[in-house]
């Protein structure tokens, strides 16, 4: 289990393939990568900056990859997300985890995404023509997360 | 001394990321530490004002208006996240 | 939207860079890939050969990628499936979804990842210490599928 | 004349990965098909019993019992699938 919060970019194949060597239990790889788009509620954006909570960022992450390793079977896990100046099409996250079965491998990386966006610190800093401003949270990653207060894990 | 960290828009509007404080007698929780940096007035009051999304970790921990604030904590203030 | 059945391997962040290229409207990609496992129902597999249905096999997988963009906002995707002999660690199956947004990615994934398991023709033939088997269906791959049908899209 | 074609675990006991057919006359669905095929007993009469899991497909589309076979269609006879 790998937690990472860096500014350079990563290489996705690569570091599954990191990931998974040398374990042939691992059947199913579920894998999510989040960019920066080009438009933000109908503003053309130019740039981003994300900032973070150093300390406190990596110690939420591993909790959340934990609580995933409680409720699935995970053979495997790793988060990178970055911080600093990014732009549009730029990679912001990545999640992998490594099962043995497919159920098992969606449910948990889509769990850690939702946990990443509502409970660990990075804050999202937009350019745009008109200036820049903080992103607001949205209610529907609330909504998200709480779904998995209700949901079984099998 | 308590360490007190501000980020995101917070640590804009006070224009301050840290700082080291003696710990005030009256303040005993989150709710009362923010209550006591409300009184400098200006955008504290503003920013830290009920009913405004703020939110506070104790010692790295997410933390509510009823988490103790002891001597040597680091105390962190910052709008709800928006990473991923 | 692209589907292709083939013997060779493939390399999942270069497919996936190609697939998103020139989109700065993706916000979000999910991807899934299948591996052969060295174990199944206990058994310890040394090798194993997918066998497919030439026309119908490529048909099948473009209809389900079709079904997917009717139920989700889907900007693009991918299907890679390989047929022949493959080994323990192997590559078997990529999918990749690119969204503007998560929750589509993840659905639309896993969307049509249950419905390749249960309606695409590829049949899997498993070599283990005590002789060649051909694999049975699943049950709960077919409960898997069918729990679409009572599902909403968003 | 129709196209007969056979996959997996049925290719293996049929010996046979296709054939081509003459349409017989009392063959009109995939039901009266399979019961043509069946009548030629041993493995056939085995593989495609009523009640064993076989999946058919008339030009490569899903099909069932009552679906119609004509003159030139392709029809697939194989075990329920099993991959990704």
């Amino acid at each position: 289990m790998t937690v990472r919060v860096q500014t350079e970019d990563f290489d996705m194949g690569a570091e599954i393939l990191k990931l998974r060597q040398g374990n042939a239990g691992i059947g199913a790889i579920a894998s999510f990568v989040g960019l920066v788009r080009d438009l933000h509620e109908n503003s053309a954006i130019t740039e981003m900056v994300l900032e973070h909570y150093p300390g406190m960022t990596e110690k939420a992450l591993t909790e959340i990859v934990e609580e995933a390793k409680r409720r699935w079977n995970l053979i495997n896990a790793l988060v990178i997300h970055r911080v600093g100046t990014l732009r549009p099409t730029d990679q912001i996250v990545l999640v992998v985890t490594c099962c043995a079965h497919r159920h098992d491998a969606f449910a948990s990386c889509e769990f850690i995404m939702d946990y990443l966006k509502t409970r660990a610190p990075f804050w999202k800093k937009e350019q745009t023509a008109k200036g820049t401003h903080w992103v607001d949270a949205r209610e529907s990653d609330e909504t998200a997360v709480q779904r998995w207060a209700a949901i079984s894990t099998n | 001394m308590i360490t007190l960290l501000y980020f995101a828009r917070l640590r804009e509007s006070f224009g301050l990321a840290s700082e080291q404080a003696e710990l005030p007698a009256q303040v005993t929780d989150v709710g009362s530490l923010t209550e006591w940096l409300r009184q400098r007035g200006g955008v504290w009051q503003e920013e830290l004002a009920p009913g405004k999304p703020v939110r506070v970790a104790v010692n790295q921990d997410m933390a509510d208006l009823a988490t103790i604030v002891r001597d040597k904590d680091e105390i962190a203030f910052f709008p709800p996240v928006t990473g991923g």
